[in-house]
């Protein structure tokens, strides 16, 4: 079917994107991302698409909202501190219903922190890291080969909804090399849908206008209001997640990325020891998997949720339910991943009633 | 000879073209518009040489100018 | 007056620029510069060619007058996005347009990489010394004792330093390929400013780069004087600090 | 009391001094106000508008959807708020620039501000007429505590201004005086 | 006891900062908070403190970082967009564990939006807005005397916690003119606690370090721990509220800021119907009040959360609840601001069970 | 070796800098910048009196090493950091230290904004040509050819621009009190570049303003050379595009 | 099988590039394979390490938090893991460089590799050694499937390389055999 | 005369001290350190000057130089 190739994470979402149809990649260096940036410069213009080193993670983001409005796949990526420094534009291409793909290689924080894999973005990827009410498509890939793979659903989502897609990676996924499998023929060039709205020049139509200053109040809450269906459309349509043995767990996991991997490992060893644990692992953080995790608790399943953060994913579990459940935590900090035994322990205390 | 109209709505009396108009053919008119303002109006009687100048300064793209025929290319001259 | 007979019209508005109200202030050089590049615009005849970037700034509103694609850009971040646009469509034709604020503060580094890395873009730069749109606060090229909203007793060197000169500063660059400075403080500088716009417009047609005018323009509002006062004092005041003339230019190097 | 009124008109007519200058004095007499000012894009030349509250009580809600007063200064003013102004409300309306306007539930007051402006010699103090007729038809203050807070509040402008602007309140208190006198006018 | 003056709220909040003891500020000009940065152009040199107008918000947030490293009290102030570009440099303060007042008076968004008023930067402000696990305190006034007096609170929190503290304002409270007291004589000049973190050169003692790069990764964690305890400090000991007419209340609304206003006109009138309304009014948004909610919800009492925006607070209603319970959502958006009737109707809605 | 009888110490390690082995790549420039800072700041003996700010690079440990009071920045933010300091602090001697990526690409706005208000600061600029804390990326002061890992086949003036000489375009700006290039690539350029330092010192320590010495400084790791071969091409590659010499001096105005 | 080896040493040692091939030589006979890197601030002359995880199963958990190996080239890399080897491990250990060490629960395999390396003529392929040592002694491949990959990978560089390459792994596997032989060594 | 002292421990085997002697009395030494350098040695029968370059240059603040009291205040006039 495909070749294995052992690659870095963060060469296999180079390569997605590429095989997914990306035309210009802009970028700004920062650990632990750079073998992304460094694989676009080499790859991008090989296939004859645009590869630019930008002056900063804001020059970046809209150099990618100009490529976005001029009609074509367009992506940038980082790690937490430049993502913070791309928030505006992030709302900007919110506002502007431009399609764009940005990938968050997340590391220790807050501050400079370190370059070791954390998850403590959540929250500005989920919601509310831009000014505004928007929302991004946030794909969690926890595999190498699904770094590859997912960079075309990214593209897609974002293309069908006007949408930025987020791909929320760690520094672990980024820098680990596993196997990708590659298709050995190339694929045909994806085929984005039309565009009439995109800024290319007004021969034989109307000039294109892309804004998002709407003084009158009205007309920028009608914004807001067409926002608001779509992101709705999109919750109901859009969910991803991947479920592992929750039918007859009485503890199930919630985790994603690096921690879903630990979580799993957590998993197969429970059930060594007959501990009935389940695992879901959201693949979309938003729209967030709610259904499986009320259905779960509907079966009386306790929670833990795992997350390399001091807690974030954990509201959206919480806010998920319709009553009380027992929702626990497990976190590391400051780019320590956890360790799958302590997750087992916490299981099994769990499982025990305590 | 030549002449120039103000598209009157677009006018906002911010009196540029009758500051550089060299025959004096231009001044503020009484009648106000919807907007507040004032429009300048045109005195035909003030030999309007057609240089282009208000047409040149008007921010607002309110002032057409007319010329004879045969004066046109000489004036879509002046006026760049 | 009866045009109708004997008269023909010697000169109208452009077509590439909306027959529309603008919200410019009376007397606001940047309806006078909307319409120098519409004209230029309808002059190389491609208008459904181009692609621009409007500013935050007053002028954000230009893409309401402009009858062409044109794309709204964060504060200062215009020329990046003009990137963005240039290089996946390197034969359409871009250019941004900015303010003084937008592109010497928030935009500073912006506006420098772009000139640095000779992208083929024309940039027009509004400099009227303040912040028109946010009412009126200093800007970088505000002159030394000028009275702003947050300078109240006037720009002070010693604390706020001097009006940064863009041209002399992305003169000393490589790539750029043209750069000038022009005012637009009467009909004659306006027929100047005019062929700087049609220069920066060529530059890019003909694939030589990048090109930088810098329109020195009035804002009567924030400088609290009537339109003709400030065509004055921006003869007056602005030019002897802001030097007109051309910086670089492709056609004399070779 | 309750007393909620949009000013509205051109940016530089002068509308959000007068709604200041209303609120400021109310404020003084121990009344509770706010006052909020709006413009839209447009600096100079598009429209303006302020709301004014005023009351006995804490006043909690600072939006005035429902006007008991309306100053109407222009036609976009107009069309933008004549329908806000409740059933017992007052509109007085600048019939120099609002030529057309129809009879709504509540009272309108039509001066031709401007024309009258013109007549006192500067076209910019139709604000400070309709300053006079509002003040004087809803008993906000005295006339003299009026005069007062012109004085105050104008002293860094050349004394014929205000001269000027006193001569046109004083002819809008005047002609509301005269027309509730005539019976042409009721206040609610 | 004191005078009162007619002032903007941004104004006030200007004045507020400087009896406060606010040594520097640093702005960059945005919409509606111009008339802050305005005032302080003005007032601060008359203290002899230090005002500049930074070349950007970034600048801006940096120049207080600076200012705060060097131990005195400092703040910035922006809207919106201006807030989405210091979401990098909040989050380096909060992992420096610096003292700093930043001020949001915000506007429609996303993107450019408008000028008009917002709470739609709630999510940015309470959780997430940077990269990292941090918090900032979250102070919501809603008058513009308050803004006046909250600024003591920020200052004084900011100093005590050594955390960042936003305001949370909206172009309406800071447009917006009403009385302010003013105190009649001069307050003595408040005394921030000492500072022997503060970097103003070594004399007589080690020399001082500030960062928060912390490549090991237990030590990064250690400071995410004493961050994360500092932060639960925080929030069993500074939540701050209002609580009107709860006690009986069958409808409780929770609003915060120029929204609160409407709500209270909503409740006067509804009362005056006959309807059990009550409000609960967070002051402190992050910690978030939540045992007066948990307490009116085992009164039985229904909610309607009430935002300028699409609903972001309520996420913070429903996690403050133990169990299931009736949570509406009223909101405007794009600059527009809640009517008390519409409000009322809801308010009515719900108490008739419906 | 016995040095202990007849001889004393000439040249050793200066007090204000610590004695620790740093994680500088063996040959890297950084360590020399270091130590000669640490000299001037003995030779003044003010130590007690400073503040310095630490960029985002590879001397982001620059804290670990100077025994005096420092600050991180954010990456490029060094020059707003210390304007916040020193504005604040007006008696205290404030430097803050650069590399290229973090003062010529995101923190281009800063340093010339900085630069331009005469911020009284002194500000060391690293020019290494590279990225070096990120793995060897192509800085805005790479020069044409150099292959770096965003470059694999060497800096293209066409897409990515050309070399930006940072101190001839702060030299355009009229408050910044002195400006100097120096390189440290030989023990004799490395006393030039001690004095340039000094001068930085003394235009601070004298209130005369900004000063801004640039220091061409070899990366061996990320050029992909051996130190000593390092040091031969920051001679013979890098001080061809980047002058050596004074561009501005508040001494030679007088 | 489940293998998971940490290498760890100076930057520069060339552990990254051991790791790597073995984990692409394991991917290739049909094992799952993880492979991360890691370094400090230091990026040349400080310490870097490498996790390799080889499986017959599918890989969870990609942290080797308990090492079945260790290869261990200096001082401050012993200090750091050593602790994490299991009971039934192996560690390689440089003696050139860390000459003082306890006896752990595991098996210790001490190789001069260091001097070794000298011995051949290039201080750097002590890396070499090790590796020729290590798959000898875990027999993840056979001898010339290792040679082969070696050849492929260092194709760019001189062939002089290659050649004290394939020396330096010879040697290694060389040592394990023999010290097998003579029962020095007991294999787990 | 003069002398200079290398501090193993700081050594990182850049070789510059070594490049830039006059004297050529600095060489790489045989020994590792413990952070596998091989650190300069000094031949003191190389008749060091006391130039001062090895220190100008060293990145590592890894030699001290040593001199006759008579010869220090020139030696640290060249170290500058
Ligand atoms: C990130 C951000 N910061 C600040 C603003 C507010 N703002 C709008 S326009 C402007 C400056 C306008 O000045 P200039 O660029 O000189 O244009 P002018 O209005 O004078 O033409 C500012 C600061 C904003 N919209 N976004
Ligand atoms: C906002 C942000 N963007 C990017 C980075 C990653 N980063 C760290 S250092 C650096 C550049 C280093 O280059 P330079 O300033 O030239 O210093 P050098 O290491 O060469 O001395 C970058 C891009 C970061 N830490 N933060
Ligand atoms: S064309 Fe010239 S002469 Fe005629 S009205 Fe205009 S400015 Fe006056
Ligand atoms: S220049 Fe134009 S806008 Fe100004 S007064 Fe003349 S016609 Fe009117
Ligand atoms: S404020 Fe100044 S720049 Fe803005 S529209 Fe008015 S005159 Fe023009
Ligand atoms: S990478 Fe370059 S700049 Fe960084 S420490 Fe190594 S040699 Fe120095
Ligand atoms: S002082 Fe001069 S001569 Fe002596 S060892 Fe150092 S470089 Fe050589
Ligand atoms: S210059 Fe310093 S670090 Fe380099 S070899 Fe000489 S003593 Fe060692
Ligand atoms: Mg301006
Ligand atoms: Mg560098």
């Amino acid at each position: 079917m495909g070749k294995k190739i052992l690659m870095a994470g963060n060469e296999a979402a180079g390569e997605g994107a590429i095989q997914a149809g990306c035309m210009a990649y802009y970028g700004y260096p920062i650990t632990p991302q750079n073998e992304l940036t460094g694989y676009m410069a080499v790859h991008m213009p090989r296939h004859g698409r645009v590869f630019l080193q930008a002056e900063s993670e804001l020059a970046a983001i809209n150099m990618v909202l100009g490529s976005a409005a001029a009609g074509v796949r367009a992506m940038t990526s980082s790690s937490s501190p430049g993502m913070s420094l791309k928030q505006e534009g992030i709302s900007y291409l919110a506002a502007l219903e431009l399609p764009a793909v940005v990938i968050n290689v997340q590391r220790g924080g807050p501050g400079l922190g370190n370059i070791a894999p954390g998850q403590a973005d959540y929250w500005q990827a989920t919601r509310g890291g831009g000014h505004g009410d928007y929302r991004c498509i946030v794909l969690a890939p926890h595999s190498v080969h699904e770094m590859f793979s997912i960079m075309t659903t990214a593209f897609d989502l974002s293309d069908k909804y006007r949408m930025v897609t987020i791909v929320l990676g760690d520094g672990r996924l980024g820098q680990m090399m596993e196997p990708v499998e590659v298709p050995d023929s190339p694929q045909p060039q994806p085929q984005p849908p039309p565009k009439p709205w995109a800024l290319n020049g007004c021969k034989g139509r109307h000039s294109n206008k892309l804004h998002s200053l709407l003084l009158n109040e009205d007309r920028l809450e009608a914004l807001n209001v067409r926002l608001q269906q779509n992101y709705a459309l999109v919750a109901s349509t859009e969910t991803r997640y991947e479920e592992v043995q929750t039918a007859d767990a009485d503890v199930v996991m919630v985790a994603y990325g690096t921690s879903a991997r630990v979580c799993k490992e957590a998993l197969r060893q429970a059930r060594k020891l007959g501990i009935k644990a389940g695992l879901i692992r959201p693949i979309t953080l938003w729209p967030f998997p709610a259904q499986p995790i009320r259905a779960a608790a509907a079966r009386g399943a306790k929670f833990l949720v795992v997350e390399m953060s001091a807690g974030q994913m954990i509201d959206d579990v919480r806010l998920s339910l319709d009553g009380p459940a027992d929702v626990r935590f497990f976190g590391r900090m400051g780019g320590n991943v956890p360790q799958w035994d302590v997750v087992l322990e916490n299981i099994t205390t769990i499982a025990k009633g305590k | 000879m030549a002449a120039v109209r103000i598209l009157e709505e677009y006018c906002k009396s911010c009196g540029l073209c009758i500051e550089f108009c060299p025959r004096s053919a231009l001044s503020l008119g009484a009648n106000i518009n919807r907007h507040g303002c004032r429009p300048a109006v045109f005195d035909e009687s003030k030999q309007c040489s057609g240089c282009g100048n208000c047409t040149a300064i008007c921010p607002d793209v309110a002032i057409e100018l007319y010329a004879r025929v045969k004066a046109e290319a000489a004036v879509k001259k002046a006026s760049r | 007056m009866d045009t109708s007979s004997s008269m023909e019209l010697a000169y109208g508005k452009p077509d590439s620029i909306r027959r529309t109200r603008t919200h410019y202030c009376a007397g606001c050089g940047h309806g006078i510069i909307h319409r120098l590049i519409c004209e230029i615009v309808d002059e190389f005849g491609i208008r459904e060619n181009i692609v621009s970037v409007a500013p935050v700034g007053c002028a954000v509103l230009a893409y309401d007058y402009f009858d062409f694609d044109t794309c709204e850009a964060p504060h200062g971040r215009t020329p990046a996005v003009a990137t963005g646009i240039k290089r996946v469509l390197p034969d359409r034709f871009v250019f941004s347009y900015q303010g003084d604020g937008d592109l010497a503060a928030i935009g500073t580094a912006e506006i420098i990489h772009a000139a640095n890395r000779g992208e083929h873009i024309c940039v027009f730069f509004v400099n009227n010394a303040v912040y028109g749109m946010t009412q009126g606060q200093m800007a970088p090229t505000s002159i030394v004792g000028q009275q702003t909203a947050t300078t109240p007793n006037g720009r002070d060197p010693k604390t706020e330093g001097y009006p940064i000169r863009v041209c002399e500063l992305l003169a000393t660059l490589e790539a750029p390929a043209y750069i000038e400075r022009v005012a637009i403080s009467s009909p004659q500088n306006i027929r100047r400013a005019k062929k700087a716009i049609r220069k920066a417009f060529k530059t890019q047609l003909e694939g030589k780069g990048f090109s930088f005018i810098e329109l020195l323009s009035p804002c009567p509002t924030y400088w609290r004087v009537d339109p003709i006062v400030a065509m004055k004092e921006l003869e007056k005041r602005m030019i002897p600090v802001f030097p007109l003339g051309i910086f670089k230019d492709w056609e004399q190097e070779t | 009391m309750l007393e909620k009124v949009i000013m509205a008109g051109f940016g530089g007519q002068g509308l959000l001094f007068m709604g200041k200058l209303v609120a400021q004095a109310m404020m003084n007499q121990g009344k509770h106000v706010t006052y909020f000012p709006s413009y839209g894009a447009e600096v100079r030349g598009g429209t303006a508008n302020c709301h004014v509250i005023i009351s006995d009580d804490d006043i909690h809600s600072p939006v005035a959807d429902q006007a008991s007063t309306l100053v109407i200064m222009n036609t976009l003013s107009y069309e933008r708020f004549a329908a806000s102004l409740q059933p017992d409300g007052l509109m007085f309306l600048n019939t120099s620039i609002v030529d057309k306007y129809e009879q709504t539930t509540g009272t309108i007051v039509p001066i031709a501000a401007t024309d009258e402006a013109n007549d006192l010699g500067n076209a910019r103090v139709g604000n400070m007429i309709m300053m006079g007729a509002y003040v004087e038809a809803r008993n906000l203050m005295s006339f003299d505590t009026l005069i007062e807070y012109l004085s105050k509040t104008l002293t860094t402008k050349k004394p014929e201004m205000l001269k000027v602007n006193i001569a046109a309140v004083t002819l809008g208190r005047r002609i509301v005086q005269q027309r509730v006198q005539t019976g042409e006018l009721k206040l609610p």
